[in-house]
């Protein structure tokens, strides 16, 4: 039975991504008592499924690596991972919280040796790689996964291999009698972190993802970018795994749409300026990239990368939504649409086509257990009725990384002043 | 007492010796066996197409829409408005929508009415005759009666445009719909992989800029081709004509070979049903679908 | 220039955006567009044969008050009524409608293109439909042949003659609605009753000359 | 506690065979060894006996960032002092006669909201203001700064501060900067000008300076702003657009006939505020894509401009034309740039003498730090930080930036922002009372001290440390402010006398590990390489190819440092002398695009190796002996393989002379 030890000076984080590891942080790095629930078995959420950040180029794992260290040396911090906030009940200051915790079949003896995935020999759908690739059903969800521990796919218990998998282990980690269990627990505040969910583009008809299978979405390509992904980070497209050197960038692929969403989820325009990278640095001359777009929205300093990339003679620019996407006889997906700077109308195939797709809230705030505002997206808004609890990150708004913590950092402290004030006695 | 009763709105071209007069036999002969009962709304009028536009301005089209449904509404009440013709769907629940969504001109409307001595007050559900199939009784309810599968006959299951934008039938998607692919396989017949399904066929464009339609007309029937398909199959009486009667200038234009049957989905129904080729009113196409007048001798 | 042409020019003076607000049917929206152009690229006649100035660039010309090239213009005679445009904006324009309401417009005004056969084909249609309550088919071909006078007719009906001849042979153009056959609503007479009136209403909205 | 890597630093990067055997145990025996030796050379940190107790914040600038900060921190049960230079509180925001919503409905316009903020601050006891004031001294350290304030009347003011908040926001581009835009023509304004102008209008038509309605009003966005050829701002500057949005709005609210057209070439209007562009569209603002070319300003307008979309030449008259001119932050001069100009005054230079009073005259906090008056600027002048995860990063410890001064934004952001920097600010205090390091080793009780004795006042330790921890003293002597230190250890690697140390971290705790490793004599074959791995990512990146059970050559020693700026090269020769037959240094990218935690740590570190080469001639060693890797925490799968190819080359190149001497 796990045990977790809250009051009501304790500060509820839930969700486990870049935003609620930052609050967590932030707060227990102010002295205060923090309990973190993630739903996936690993921390970093959205951001560890990124192979660069704009606009340096840089690796998440690197600013993940950090905070694991600023983790690890907390001990004010207890985490919970598999875990899922199912109900909330109280006000400021004193809320009660039922958390329900997956069976991981895997318990704190693993030292993440790796025998239980040679024993294993399901295959299953990598969910860490946005399913383009497969996992054994006893796997380490990603190098830093945090915790080091195995997880086993509940398809193979009670079956022979789970056995097998159970008896590969010699530290006796693998414990398949685990089962599902809610915990209880108490706090003072709380923060909402439960991040973004990419929109779903086979909404978007017209570019016909799912049926055409060069036709991929922005975060899919985060993946095959990443020498640790499906491809070893060779670019190549899902149909018959030719080089794509010829791709095409589709902006506001369910953003700025009211058939969609309403609102411009800002990080998709630096996104793909920052894939035209990626392209780049496969193929060089060779690489060809074209933005189909609205409006560049590369906000405030982002506009050098912007410029960065308009140099750049291998990627072109055009101003237009794209009308829609048809499939040649060779798999190349071919673009409909007109250029409306100057009316130039183009059915242009490319190797592959990523589709820039929006942020969703992956909790809007009516699915939260407990009444929180919300904009008409579902985002979490700021306001005092929402009693001791904060948004922050992507729950609040369609932020990038740099955003997010900024935004996470401010939750902290609103979580910080109820606790304090409990402490004081005055709340 | 039939299972199903609706107010049904033929339109124009599906009247006798017009040019989808096929379609309504066939439906006649379909909704028979389906045990589905429908009652022309007495003295219905033109819904106006869409081509009117230029000439009609908008109130006066309102108009013509709304005394159909004054007329449904005072004689079927409570009956749902089935059309058979894209068009006259289109036509009448674009108008049910704009009036609802303004009172002025649902004033106006009235106003004008009270010249042909009508009144509207609820305008009835339009709906399409394949709404109908497919939501009121149900792809499983429509293999049912089926006594002759079309085993082994191929067809490209064309859509196109009114019976599928702006409204089109709930659940489709507007780039790829399946529900003519649903109906064929419902009956026994295959479905190919046909990707100008929703391809505009060129609409009114036929008769005043031909040659702009049959360029369009030519990528649908070679994509039909392609995907190996024996015949067209559609829900529209405009598809239905344009498709199927310009396959001669195309072919001499073109040069192209065409001669692919195009059929209403009622008339696979019908023969599926067992019915005669009288009864599919096949006689009534253009370019003769032998392999079904074979199927309905058998 | 015509005197409702006049009248509207006096009106509106150079606010071309307001005129279309007010006089063409769905005109309002026109203020919408943020020329993504996705109606361009979904219209299939444009990609057959180019329209002069797609939808959202007449938009854009509404909007930089170029009145007589948008009025003139033929483009939005080509409009095949497909609603491709209209279900892709991701501002819910009704781009369909607004072709129509524009060529109507300028046809109103005496300013669409002269012999635009769709605007002919629709005055057609619609005298056609009204007349009785339905359409006769064979009388609508009739005078869609002879538009440009016998010889021209008989050409053209000769060119048709394959297509004319399948449609009697199915049974599906029925030679006898040319003399007086075909079929008619009862009440022809409330129905011209009733489409005065409402062009008459719909002039007073507009403000227009009835 | 000192760790000997066994697991991921030698079985999993070893294969489990016979051949294998001897190295793997020879490995393990050398990290068991080490790790014993590096625990002997340590002692516990006893934590900064010198800390501050102050828990009160500082805040400079009473704008709306300011004033969030001022109130949060207050909220949380801090004392605040708050400086504004002006005579009022309120900054920008309240010359606004309205902002951009920040809520739903994102449609219309909202009060600016400063008169309820001044009123909670007046309110508040917690919060001291002082009005008409400015920092004319900020010395000390985090938790016991001492800062002078100089209100203008009667004398200084000296507050015990315990952190720092910098929001002392921005100025508009200068327009006459813009004469082809029309800037200082008549009836051409910028943003602010026009929200004076709707501030005198109160809600009614809006008018023009010389009393004429304005009837027709053009906007021009990005006026002065992303400017490639760099003669004006080069950035976005992220509010201009909304708030283009929002004053036409002022115009159509008051007079729906108003002709209002927004020229811009990307309207960027993210998040929910796609909804206040839709309301914009729907008030009949014309929103048109192009490129204006000249404006003539007068009692005609003119603005010349292409529309992209009409691919057409327009000129568009108008009574009013506004420009969306960008924001200039007030961040105080730029040390690189003061530092030059200081060395020129003191070579006797007038003119630069001249630059330094008037560069000093724009300082905000005047720090009386070694290294400058203020914070480090990042890009453009702004006090951003450069790491995309930690927003709040200056290299001033307990010093924050917040609002438009940080990076160019809008007020929404801009209170957000000021939360945030209040929540870093706390902390700040609340360590620097424990003796505790912040960001990146927080909590860290071990701190840097010299042996004065030792010390050669070369300065070398001053200078380089990245965020200004060190002073000197009268005598010229290091003086450390322990709580503005980050621990990296930059002084201790810069040392030529190796005077610097921590409790855990010395010259000697990496000595040892280095004297513990076992060196085979040069005919056994077997070669000793050591890696001095930054902690950071090429440690970590180490420790995952163990994951990935990515071999490696049994032949390395791996030692973790701090930071490479924290490598002092006696290491590097004592190793080779010792008889080890090559050195690895692996660090984070330094330059632009730096990866490293504590900024310049590797830059430094690798200059300093740079001068080491000059030593191996002297000892007749290849430069190859000596190998400087850039490390990326990605690099999981390259670098054994870079570590084998080093090996290889060792190999190729032979024993090191130096064995058993």
């Amino acid at each position: 039975m796990t045990s977790v030890v809250a009051t009501n000076q304790t500060i509820l984080v839930v969700g486990g991504g870049i935003s609620g590891m930052t609050a967590a942080l932030e707060a227990a790095e102010t002295g205060k008592q923090v309990v973190l629930v993630e739903k996936n078995p690993y921390l970093g959420g959205r951001t560890v499924q990124l192979y660069r950040y704009f606009p340096k180029m840089c690796h998440p794992t690197c600013g993940l690596e950090i905070n694991l260290r600023r983790l690890k040396a907390n001990p004010r911090i207890q985490v919970l991972t598999m875990a899922e906030v199912t109900g909330i009940s109280g006000a400021k200051g004193d809320y009660s919280v039922s958390v329900k915790l997956a069976p991981r079949f895997v318990n704190e003896n693993c030292t993440a040796c790796g025998e239980c995935n040679k024993a294993a020999t399901t295959e299953i759908d990598d969910a860490f790689n946005y399913n383009l690739g497969k996992v054994k059903a006893a796997y380490l969800p990603n190098d830093m996964a945090y915790p080091q521990r195995y997880v086993i796919d509940p398809s193979v218990v009670g079956t022979a291999e789970g056995q097998a998998i159970k008896a590969a282990c010699k530290y006796s980690a693998v414990d398949l009698d685990m089962k599902e269990e809610v915990v209880t627990l108490n706090a003072g505040a709380i923060v909402w972190a439960t991040g973004w969910q990419p929109y779903d583009a086979a909404k978007i008809t017209p570019y016909r993802y799912g049926e055409f299978k060069n036709v991929i979405t922005n975060v899919e390509f985060e993946r095959l970018a990443d020498p640790h992904g499906p491809t070893g980070g060779k670019i190549l497209r899902p149909s018959d795994g030719k080089e794509a050197r010829n791709v095409a960038f589709i902006q506001c692929a369910g953003s700025r749409d009211e058939n969609h969403l309403r609102h411009c989820s800002r990080f998709c325009c630096m996104a793909s300026l920052k894939q035209t990278r990626y392209v780049d640095e496969a193929f060089g001359a060779d690489g060809k990239s074209t933005i189909y777009y609205i409006d560049i929205r590369a906000i405030d300093r982002f506009e050098d990368f912007y410029q960065q990339v308009q140099a750049n003679p291998n990627v072109s620019f055009v101003k237009s939504k794209v009308a829609r996407i048809t499939e040649d006889k060779n798999g190349d997906p071919r673009l409909w649409g007109v250029n409306t700077e100057g009316y130039i109308r183009y059915a242009e195939p490319h190797d592959l086509v990523v589709l820039a797709v929006g942020m969703e809230p992956s909790v809007k705030n009516v699915a939260i257990p407990i009444e929180v505002l919300g904009d008409s997206s579902g985002f979490v808004m700021a306001d005092p009725a929402n009693g001791g609890i904060f948004g922050a990150g992507c729950a609040t708004n369609a932020l990038d990384v740099n955003r997010a913590v900024q935004s996470a950092t401010a939750a902290a402290l609103g979580a910080v002043q109820v606790v304090s004030k409990v402490a004081r006695g005055e709340a | 007492m039939a299972r199903k009763e609706y107010a049904f709105y033929p339109g124009c071209s599906s009247q006798k010796g017009a040019s989808a007069s096929n379609y309504l036999t066939s439906v006649e002969s379909m909704c028979k066996t389906l045990d589905v009962k429908m009652t022309e709304i007495p003295d219905w009028n033109c819904c106006g197409a869409s081509i009117s536009y230029a000439e009609s301005g908008e109130l006066p089209r309102l108009v013509m829409n709304a005394r159909n449904f004054a007329l449904a509404e005072q004689n079927l009440p409570g009956q749902d408005i089935v059309a058979t013709c894209a068009a006259c769907w289109l036509g009448s629940r674009e108008s049910k929508e704009r009036l609802e969504h303004s009172s002025v001109l649902m004033a106006d409307t009235n106003t004008a009415l009270k010249e042909a001595g009508l009144n509207l007050k609820v305008i009835p559900e339009v709906r399409h005759m394949v709404e109908v199939l497919i939501e009121d009784l149900g792809y499983d309810e429509l293999a049912k009666p089926v006594k002759k599968p079309l085993d082994g006959m191929k067809f490209a299951g064309y859509v196109g445009c009114q019976t599928n934008r702006p409204f089109g039938i709930a659940g489709e998607s507007f780039e790829n719909p399946m529900y003519l692919d649903k109906l064929v396989e419902s009956v026994g017949g295959t479905a190919t992989q046909f990707d100008q399904k929703v391809t505009c066929c060129g609409g009114a464009l036929a008769f005043s800029e031909p040659d702009k339609a049959q360029a369009q007309i030519k990528d649908i029937i070679e994509a039909a081709y392609d995907s190996g398909a024996e015949m067209l199959v559609t829900p529209c009486p405009l598809c239905q004509a344009n498709t199927e009667v310009y396959q001669g200038q195309i072919n001499k234009k073109y040069g192209t070979k065409f001669n692919m049957p195009v059929l209403y989905y009622s008339q696979l129904m019908t023969l599926a049903y067992g019915g005669t080729a009288k009864e599919a009113a096949l006689d009534g196409n253009v370019i003769k679908a032998r392999k079904l007048e074979e199927f309905a001798a058998k | 220039m015509s005197d409702m042409n006049q009248q509207m020019t006096a009106r509106y003076k150079n606010n071309f955006l307001k005129e279309i607000e007010e006089q063409a049917e769905m005109g309002d929206w026109v203020k919408m567009c943020m020329q993504c152009g996705v109606c361009s690229g979904s219209c299939p006649t444009n990609f057959h044969s180019a329209w002069d100035h797609p939808p959202q660039e007449l938009f854009m010309m509404i909007r930089a008050g170029k009145r007589d090239e948008v009025l003139e213009s033929g483009s939005m005679w080509n409009c095949v009524s497909c609603y491709n445009c209209y279900v892709r904006c991701p501002r819910k324009v009704p781009i369909t409608h607004i072709m129509h309401g524009l060529a109507e417009y300028a046809y109103r005004l005496g300013k669409a293109p002269k012999q635009q056969p769709t605007q002919f084909l629709s005055k057609t249609f619609w005298d056609n439909a009204t007349k009785t309550g339905r359409v006769n088919e064979v009388k609508l071909t009739q005078t869609l042949y002879f538009k440009n006078g016998l010889m021209d007719g008989i050409k053209q009906a000769m060119a048709m003659q394959s297509v004319a001849l399948g449609l009697v042979k199915a049974k599906r153009l029925n030679p006898m609605e040319a003399v007086g056959g075909g079929h008619k609503c009862k009440d022809i007479k409330g129905i011209h009753a009733m489409l005065a009136k409402a062009r008459e209403l719909e002039a007073q909205r507009k403000g227009r000359a009835a | 506690m000192s760790r000997g890597n066994l697991r991921e630093g030698v079985i999993w990067i070893r294969p489990d065979t016979d051949a294998a055997r001897e190295t793997t145990q020879e490995m393990a025996e050398d990290y068991v060894r080490m790790a014993c030796a590096e625990v002997k050379a340590m002692t516990v940190p006893a934590g900064n006996t010198n800390t501050g107790t102050s828990k009160t914040l500082l805040v400079v600038g009473g704008g709306m960032s300011g004033m969030t900060a001022a109130l949060e921190a207050s909220k949380t049960g801090y004392k605040v002092v708050l400086i504004e230079k002006t005579g009022a509180l309120g900054g920008m925001a309240a010359k606004l006669w309205k902002r951009i919503p920040n809520r739903e409905p994102f449609k219309a316009p909202m009060d600016n909201g400063v008169a309820e903020l001044v009123a909670q601050i007046d309110a508040d006891a917690n919060i001291k203001v002082y009005l008409n004031a400015s920092v004319v001294k900020t010395a000390g350290a985090p938790g016991r700064f001492q800062v002078d304030i100089a209100v203008e009347s009667g004398p200084t003011v000296t507050e015990d501060i315990g952190a720092i908040i910098q929001a002392s926001g921005f100025t508009p581009y200068d327009m006459a900067k813009l004469p082809h835009l029309g800037g200082g023509q008549a009836n051409v304004v910028d943003q602010l000008g026009l929200e004076t102008l709707a501030k005198a209008a109160n809600g009614g038509p809006i008018k023009r300076a010389d009393g004429k309605e304005v009837n027709s009003v053009v906007f021009v966005q990005c006026a002065g702003q992303r400017d490639a050829t760099k003669e004006h701002l080069e950035y976005c500057s992220g509010h201009c657009c909304g708030t283009s949005v929002k004053q036409a709005m002022y115009f159509k609210d008051a007079n729906p006939d108003v002709e209002t057209v927004v020229l811009f070439t990307d309207l960027r209007m993210p998040g929910n505020n796609e909804d206040f562009y839709r309301a914009a569209q729907n008030k009949g603002i014309v929103f048109r894509k192009g490129v204006v070319s000249n404006v003539t300003g007068g009692g005609e307008c003119k603005v010349k401009f292409k529309d992209l979309i009409l691919n057409e030449d327009f000129t568009a008259d108008a009574d009013l034309v506004v420009l969306a001119t960008g924001m200039v932050p007030t961040t105080g001069p730029d040390l690189d740039q003061l530092g030059e100009a200081n060395r020129a005054a003191e070579g006797g230079n007038e003119e630069a003498k001249a630059q330094v009073v008037q560069m000093m005259s724009k300082s905000v906090l005047n720090l009386d730090y070694r290294q400058g008056p203020d914070v480090p600027q990042f890009k453009h002048g702004f006090n951003d930080s450069h790491f995309i995860c930690f927003p709040y990063e200056t290299r001033r410890t307990a010093i924050y930036a917040a609002g438009p001064v940080r990076r160019p934004m809008d007020i929404a952001q801009a209170t957000e922002d000021a939360t945030g920097a209040a929540m870093k600010a706390i902390q700040a205090m609340e360590n620097a009372g424990l003796g505790k390091a912040a960001h990146p080793r927080a909590g860290d009780l071990s701190f840097p001290t010299a042996r004065l004795e030792g010390c050669t006042q070369c300065k070398r330790c001053t200078v380089e440390c990245p965020f200004g921890a060190i002073d000197e003293d009268e005598r010229r002597f290091p003086l450390f402010n322990e709580s503005r230190c980050r621990r990296c250890g930059t002084c201790m690697g810069a040392c030529p006398v190796r005077v610097i140390s921590f409790e855990n971290y010395s010259v000697n705790t990496v000595g040892a590990q280095i004297k513990a490793v076992d060196i085979p004599d040069e005919f056994s074959e077997k070669p000793r390489v050591l890696i001095l791995a930054c902690e950071n990512d090429a440690y970590p990146a180490l420790d995952m190819a163990g994951m990935n059970r990515n071999e490696y050559d049994p032949y390395v020693r791996v030692i973790p440092v701090r930071c490479l700026g924290s490598v002092n090269t006696i290491w590097i020769t004592d190793a080779l002398n010792s008889g080890y037959d090559g050195v690895m240094l692996m660090g984070c990218k330094h330059g632009e695009q730096y990866q490293c935690h504590f900024v310049k740590g590797s830059e430094l570190g690798r200059y300093r190796m740079s001068k080491i080469y000059d030593t191996l001639k002297g000892m007749n060693l290849e430069e190859d002996r000596l190998m400087d890797l850039e490390v990326a925490i990605t690099d999981i799968d390259t670098l054994p393989k870079k570590i084998n190819d080093y090996a290889k080359r060792i190999v190729e190149m032979g024993m090191s002379p130096f064995k058993g001497l």
